[in-house]
């Protein structure tokens, strides 16, 4: 349990600071297929913050649909409309610079707020598996704790989502 | 229901009666029909109003009659009449069947014209029927705002601005009168809203203070009151000439008589104390405006400034606050209402003519075009207060009546305000002299037809009105001096 | 006893006169107009005769004096429980001479018109204002009450001003009758805020109550007066500011100094409307009013009456002076009648109240009523020569008295009976004058008799001037521009003029021998004044060397010496041939103060003080507008970044409280 | 796993989070700014993942929250490329302050 517990915690850290900095990058570099791959460092990093709560389908999911979906989505419309004019005109540095402290200021808040409250003793007590199983019903059931309506409202939405996806990207007479 | 309410009816069911029509000479003949019977209704009330009163009514309002419209706030739908109400009423309709006639062939869409006219008609009588604070400040606001769109599109020169400028500061006048308003509802209890019920009540006297600045100001915005005058020469100068009329000859008129029956008959002490301020405010607005009108080269202009002389005087004295002052405020009133739109319509008239209003670029139009020429200069000698006309017997009462006034103040104020009577003659002369006599200045001007049927007709019916007036203003003085009775009685005099 | 159907008829008729010419006069064929007017005036000229009449045969009352009658009293207005104006007629010895006066002058002058205005444009308007102005006139003086009076008053100026505007194309008749109107205006806001104070302090417009309560109280300030004396402001007592301010208004229809501008201007109007109005009639209005309120003058304000005389004695000094250097014939009539009024008012002024002391009073109103009619009568001569020489001017006259022998002579008697020659009416008028100023002051009397010789000067170098001499139209020169103007030789008037040129004569020389005395005094008792011997031969002899001078200098056209102060004339002339500058004066204050200083300044004030404040506001609004609206920029990030900011504050704001 | 507290896991989707939210102010890019939106929400992710683990272990709301979150962060960005692709195809270019054609203030 030490040594796992070692272990388990390098490799929170290693997460961790794989997020932190490709997180960082992907906001800071020049280059936008950059950003993306740094963003996509940061969606594999998650799905490993996932896996390691023992929650095996949603990292998964985060796999398949963000890492996989989204991030090739989004380098293919970076071929399309590469223009370089990232790199030649840099954002106006007073706006760099209030964002970057209202980013701090708000991170530090954050963290202050953090240290007041009592989370710092809660600590992860059940580490077992949550069952596929129990997933599927719960998604499925219409019970206390199903969630087969925002299922169906989330299955038109997507569906909206295509077809309004290709209304707006269809080439016009 | 009672036939008072047949003045806000008739110029509404014109209103709708006109999106049915199409021809111009339908238009005409519905919108002079409507105001004959308005005129017609007019005379009927004074009728049967001085017979209620000489068989004995004596309540301060009569023909009463009551509505509620909205229960928790107490608003109601009430209307009652006095004598000063009932020579508003008067006045209104002949100024809006004559103001009919002036503009027999308003260009473009007269339909859309006389739609928004009787629109304005209709705010204009229910205003002066209303006894409840709520329904008269609605109507107030109906007769204003139908004044932008006729200015703004029937309008000439800078009418666009002009008509912005004077909607504007009308309606910082109206927001300073709401917030008068509220504080009387709430002041007086807040279950309340009926003009007689208030006044009954009282007020206590730092409410009183603290309010009638507000209602005082707000309605003498539209009163013309110093230094809110000066909407009123560009507005008069760009309106159309039936606007003019009606704007200058009754809707200037709402302010007196708001400043009357809300502000001096609600808050009676806080008139008393505070009177000295406005008094120095008129009195600079009578002297000032004769004085600006003395240098007018537009027509429109130096009338505009002369009404603003002598609703000044209305204003003036209705603050000398003792009975003879204020029967000269309405006589005032009257007279101010039919001379202006005597002059506002002959103006039309003449602009429709030489296409200028510039006296710089006329001259000698009485060869040219001798019945509007005669009309003028007896609207001219009505302003400058001949006796006969309208304007002396006006004038006199409230020259008598402030000089009951015996300190020192209103002494002077009195006197300085005499003056105008000089300044007056010397602006009136001025025009008239420049205007209609000498040689033709303009050839071109030398073939211009004199008044067609219809300037006839509303001229003739105004000089009919103030030689009335003029000629026999006792049972005017009567009337008026009898339902000052009330107000009086409150204020101590 | 009095039958108030006739007497109500004088008035009334001109009006309906005036109504009748203004409704149809444009229809009437050829001079029906001026026959109607004129047919109503002379019954109303009949009925105020029959009513004076009548008047005076009245029984007197037991204290000697004649009653005052009231008819036709109706309550018009009333302002307060005290004050009321009641129109009504009321007749007392003034009014009745008044009327007499007014529609004898009136008569004559409608049908002289008939000829004098022939074929002019306009003619049934000329007839129909004279109608107005005959009412107007008739009515102010039966007032009963003060507040009748300015009613009538303001009426009287309005027919002035359009009988002088009636030439309404020429700009000298449009600005001399705006002038006109404007100064007496000026002049009744006096009047009227006079009124005001006096009504106030009496309460009461009636000129009964408050000449009454003046006589019942002579010397001892009746009660009606008490809190009017008592009350004062700067040092007088407030009845002596509305006396002041009352005379103030008599002042400027009379043309008293320094309000009498207008007159002269006045002489733009057609000739025989200067006859009635601005000689005979209105301007002695204001001598009218100082005598209907005399016992209030002489009993209550004798300081103000003091102030009178002596306003009115420079008057007439400085209009005798300015006449004798006029050239323009109606000019120096008018000067003239300034003069004269002036002797009307210094009589007034001098006057003490009752029995001989009242001498004044009397011979005032005496002069009033013989001048009337010898000033009309010079007037209107002067408007028979003007119409058949087509020129004012004194140059385009001389040697007339060939060509028009009953005008001469009709302007002889005028001349003679102003220059107060005997047995001519103004000498006996004038002699009573000259008597109550030596009883005045002795000086007074000998600045009134040297006017005297004065006016007998000026008049007569006007006779000369126009009658005698050579003729300037019989040069060839004059001649020839006569042929091409399409004028003719002077010619004698038609007899519809000249007849009543006669009738007016007769009247200049007969009036004077009315004993007036019995008719009219100033407390109402008949009293006999003889004639004072001294007095008269100083004045007569006086006028003889005036005369004489005149006829000296200008008997066979202007001699040499008289003709080079003319042509080259010196500083005093000059001035008095400007009327010593007052009109410059006026015009400096009116056109340079109050046009180009005060109403200019004022509406620049206007336009861009007053107007500025709002537009100002809007400017403002609308600066402000623009300087906000750059926060909503469109750009989602910089509301990002202000979102953010917001919830940052707003968390601190939480956790610091 | 055990060792690490609650707190740690927030800190870390807090540094995500106010890492996406300064880039969502400062980037130019309208696809730059989308990534720095896909880090806002991969952060709310994670909050909704630990504080269902942590808190309430039994339940699974935030589980599913989580998954709902990311599908329609999904149709979102599938949405959003399409427009950006459609604004470059007019415009030529995806910078978000040049986008104001219908801004008169410029």
């Amino acid at each position: 349990m030490e040594n796992g517990s070692i272990a388990s915690t390098l490799v929170f850290f290693f997460l961790a600071a794989v997020m932190v900095v490709s997180s960082i990058l992907a906001v800071t570099t020049k280059k936008i297929l950059r950003a993306a791959t740094y963003l996509l460092f940061v969606l594999f990093a998650t799905a490993g913050l996932y896996f390691y709560l023992n929650y095996s389908f949603l990292g998964a999911v985060q796999m398949t649909v963000y890492a996989g979906g989204i991030i090739v989505l989004y380098v293919f419309s970076i071929f399309l409309t590469s223009t370089d004019e990232e790199k030649n005109q840099p954002i106006r540095s007073h706006r760099r610079w209030l964002g970057f402290i209202a980013a701090a200021a708000g991170t530090l808040l954050c963290v202050y707020l953090f240290q007041a409250s009592p989370w710092g003793e809660v600590y992860y007590r059940a580490p077992e598996e949550l069952p596929m199983k129990a997933i599927g019903n719960a998604l499925m059931s219409a019970d206390k704790f199903g969630y087969i309506l925002p299922f169906e409202a989330l299955s038109i939405l997507l569906l909206a989502c295509i077809i309004g996806g290709i209304l707006i990207a269809r080439k016009r007479q | 229901m009672n036939f008072l309410s047949l003045f806000v009816l008739i110029p509404m069911l014109t209103v709708g009666l006109l999106f049915c029509l199409g021809k111009p000479s339908h238009i005409r003949l519905l919108c002079a029909g409507a105001g004959i019977a308005l005129l017609a209704l007019a005379l009927t009330l004074l009728g049967l109003f001085i017979q209620a009163r000489n068989g004995g009514a004596t309540d301060a309002m009569l023909f009463r009659a009551d509505l509620c419209w909205y229960a928790p706030w107490n608003i109601h739908y009430s209307v009652g009449v006095d004598g000063i109400s009932v020579l508003m009423l008067l006045l209104s309709a002949i100024i809006v069947v004559t103001g009919v006639f002036a503009s027999w062939h308003i260009d473009p869409m007269p339909k859309e014209y006389f739609l928004w006219y009787f629109l304005l008609s209709t705010g204009v009588f229910g205003f002066f029927i209303s006894i409840d604070l709520f329904s008269m400040f609605m109507f107030y606001e109906i007769a204003l705002i139908p004044m932008f769109l006729l200015i703004g599109i029937w309008g000439s020169g800078e009418k666009e601005r002009a008509a912005m400028k004077l909607t504007l500061m009308l309606m910082g006048g109206s927001a300073l009168l709401l917030l008068g308003l509220l504080g009387l509802y709430f002041f007086h209890g807040a279950d309340s809203m009926n003009l007689l019920t208030l006044a009954d009540r009282g007020m206590a006297l730092d409410a009183q203070r603290r309010f009638f600045p507000f209602v005082f100001i707000g309605f003498g915005v539209l009163g013309a009151l110093f230094p809110f005058h000066t909407w009123s020469p560009d507005g008069h100068a760009s309106a159309p000439t039936a606007v003019s009329m009606l704007h200058a000859g009754v809707l200037m008129k709402l302010g007196g008589y708001g400043c009357f029956r809300v502000a001096i008959t609600l808050m009676p002490e806080a008139a008393t104390e505070l009177s000295w301020i406005f008094l120095l405010l008129t009195g600079i607005s009578v002297v000032y405006g004769a004085f600006s009108a003395c240098v007018q080269t537009d027509l429109k202009y130096l009338n505009a400034y002369s009404s603003v002389s002598h609703c000044g005087l209305v204003l003036f004295a209705l603050l000398m606050l003792n009975p003879t002052a204020m029967t000269g405020a309405v006589m005032q009133m009257l007279s101010h209402g039919l001379m202006t739109a005597l002059f506002f319509a002959l103006i039309g008239g003449i602009y429709g003519r030489t296409h200028t209003r510039d006296i710089r670029l006329m001259g000698g139009l009485m060869k040219v075009m001798p019945y509007l020429g005669v009309c003028y200069v007896i609207a001219g000698l009505a302003s400058l207060g001949l006796p006969g006309l309208s304007g002396f017997v006006a004038e006199m009462t409230v020259f008598v009546g402030s000089f009951q006034e015996a300190d020192l103040f209103h002494r002077v104020l009195t006197l300085v305000a005499c003056t105008s009577i000089v300044i007056t003659a010397v602006y009136i002369l001025r025009v008239v002299g420049k205007l209609l006599y000498g040689p033709l200045q303009n050839p071109q001007h030398a073939l211009l037809p004199d008044a067609a049927w219809y300037e006839k007709v509303a001229t003739a019916t105004l000089i009919a009105a103030i030689l009335v007036v003029g000629l026999t203003p006792h049972w005017i003085a009567d009337l008026i001096h009898e339902s000052l009775a009330p107000v009086t009685a409150m204020l101590g005099r | 006893m009095f039958n108030s159907c006739y007497t109500a008829l004088v008035p009334l008729l001109p009006l309906f006169s005036f109504i009748l010419l203004i409704a149809f006069g444009l229809r009437l064929p050829g001079k029906w107009a001026g026959y109607i007017g004129s047919v109503l005036t002379g019954i109303a000229a009949v009925a105020a005769y029959y009513t004076a009449w009548t008047y005076f045969s009245l029984p007197l009352d037991a204290d000697g004096t004649r009653p005052a009658v009231e008819i036709l009293s109706w309550e018009w207005l009333r302002f307060t429980p005290l004050l009321a104006i009641r129109l009504g007629i009321y007749v007392d010895a003034l009014s009745a001479m008044m009327w007499v006066v007014i529609t004898t002058v009136s008569l004559m002058v409608h049908i002289y018109s008939l000829g004098y205005m022939a074929g002019e444009k306009g003619f049934a308007r000329y007839f129909a204002f004279l109608g107005l102005f005959s009412f107007s006139m008739l009515g102010l003086v039966v007032a009963p009450n003060i507040f009748q009076t300015y009613i009538f008053w303001e009426l009287v100026g309005v027919s002035s001003y359009l009988l002088i505007g009636f030439y309404y194309t020429k700009p000298e008749a449009v600005s001399a009758s705006k002038k006109a109107f404007i100064v007496t205006r000026f002049a009744d806001l006096g009047f009227l805020i006079g009124i005001l104070i006096l009504s106030y302090f009496t309460g009461t417009f009636d000129f009964q109550t408050i000449c009454g309560s003046a006589q019942d109280a002579a010397g001892v300030g009746g009660a009606l007066f008490a809190p009017a004396l008592q009350a004062s402001f700067l040092g007088l007592s407030a009845l002596s500011w509305a006396m002041l301010l009352i005379f103030m208004g008599c002042a400027g229809k009379s043309a008293l100094f320094p309000l009498h501008i207008w007159l002269p201007d006045a002489m733009e109007g057609p000739t025989p409307v200067s006859a009635l109005i601005h000689a005979a009639t209105m301007v002695v209005a204001g001598v009218f009013l100082v005598a209907r309120l005399f016992p209030v003058y002489a009993l209550m304000t004798p300081g103000v009456l003091e102030v009178i005389a002596y306003v009115a004695a420079f008057t007439s000094l400085y209009a005798a002076v300015v006449a004798c250097v006029q050239t323009d014939i109606k000019r120096v009539l008018a000067f003239s009648t300034i003069s004269q009024i002036g002797f009307m008012m210094v009589a007034l002024g001098v006057s003490g109240y009752g029995g001989h002391a009242g001498e004044g009073y009397t011979a005032s109103l005496f002069h009033l009523f013989t001048h009337a009619f010898f000033k009309a009568l010079l007037f209107l001569c002067a408007g028979a020569i003007i119409h058949t020489v087509h020129s004012n001017e004194m140059k385009a006259m001389g040697g007339l008295r060939r060509y028009m022998p009953v005008t001469h002579l009709c302007f002889l008697v005028g001349c003679l009976a102003i220059a107060g020659i005997p047995p001519f009416s103004g000498f006996f008028s004038k002699d009573g004058i000259l008597a109550a100023s030596f009883a005045f002051h002795p000086c007074m009397g000998i600045l009134m008799t040297a006017i005297a010789g004065l006016t007998a000067f000026y008049m007569f170098r006007l006779y000369c001037r126009i009658f005698h001499g050579p003729y300037s139209g019989d040069t060839a020169a004059a001649q020839a521009e006569h042929a091409e103007a399409g004028h003719h030789t002077p010619h004698e008037a038609p007899a519809v003029m000249t007849a009543p040129l006669v009738f007016l004569a007769v009247l200049s020389l007969l009036t004077g021998f009315i004993p007036f005395g019995d008719f009219l005094s100033s407390d109402g008792l008949p009293h006999a004044f003889p004639l004072q011997t001294a007095v008269a031969v100083c004045s007569v002899l006086t006028a003889l060397v005036g005369i004489g001078i005149a006829l000296y200098a200008y008997g066979r056209g202007p001699r040499p010496a008289f003709q080079r102060m003319a042509d080259q004339p010196n500083a005093f002339l000059r001035a008095a041939k400007n009327r010593f500058y007052i009109d410059r004066f006026y015009l400096f204050i009116t056109h340079r103060i109050i046009f180009q200083g005060i109403s200019t300044a004022l509406a620049w004030f206007d336009r861009h003080v007053i107007d500025g404040v709002v537009f100002g506001s809007g400017k403002l609004t609308e600066k402000i507008a623009r300087k906000i609206r750059i926060i909503q920029s469109g750009q989602l990030q910089t509301y990002a970044l202000i979102l953010l900011l917001g919830v940052l504050c707003l968390i601190g704001l939480v956790l610091y409280l | 796993m055990a060792n690490i507290p609650m707190t740690y896991y927030l800190v870390l989707s807090t540094i995500l989070f106010f890492a996406g939210i300064y880039g969502f102010i400062t980037r130019r890019n309208l696809l730059a700014m989308l990534i720095s939106v896909e880090l806002i929400l991969n952060a709310t992710d994670i909050n909704f993942a630990v504080f269902n683990r942590f808190l309430f272990p039994e339940h699974m709301e935030g589980l599913f929250f989580a998954l709902f979150s990311i599908a329609i962060s999904a149709a979102e960005t599938a949405i959003a490329i399409a427009i950006i692709i459609n604004i470059y195809r007019n415009l030529k270019h995806i910078e978000a302050q040049k986008l104001n054609e219908l801004n008169d203030l410029k």
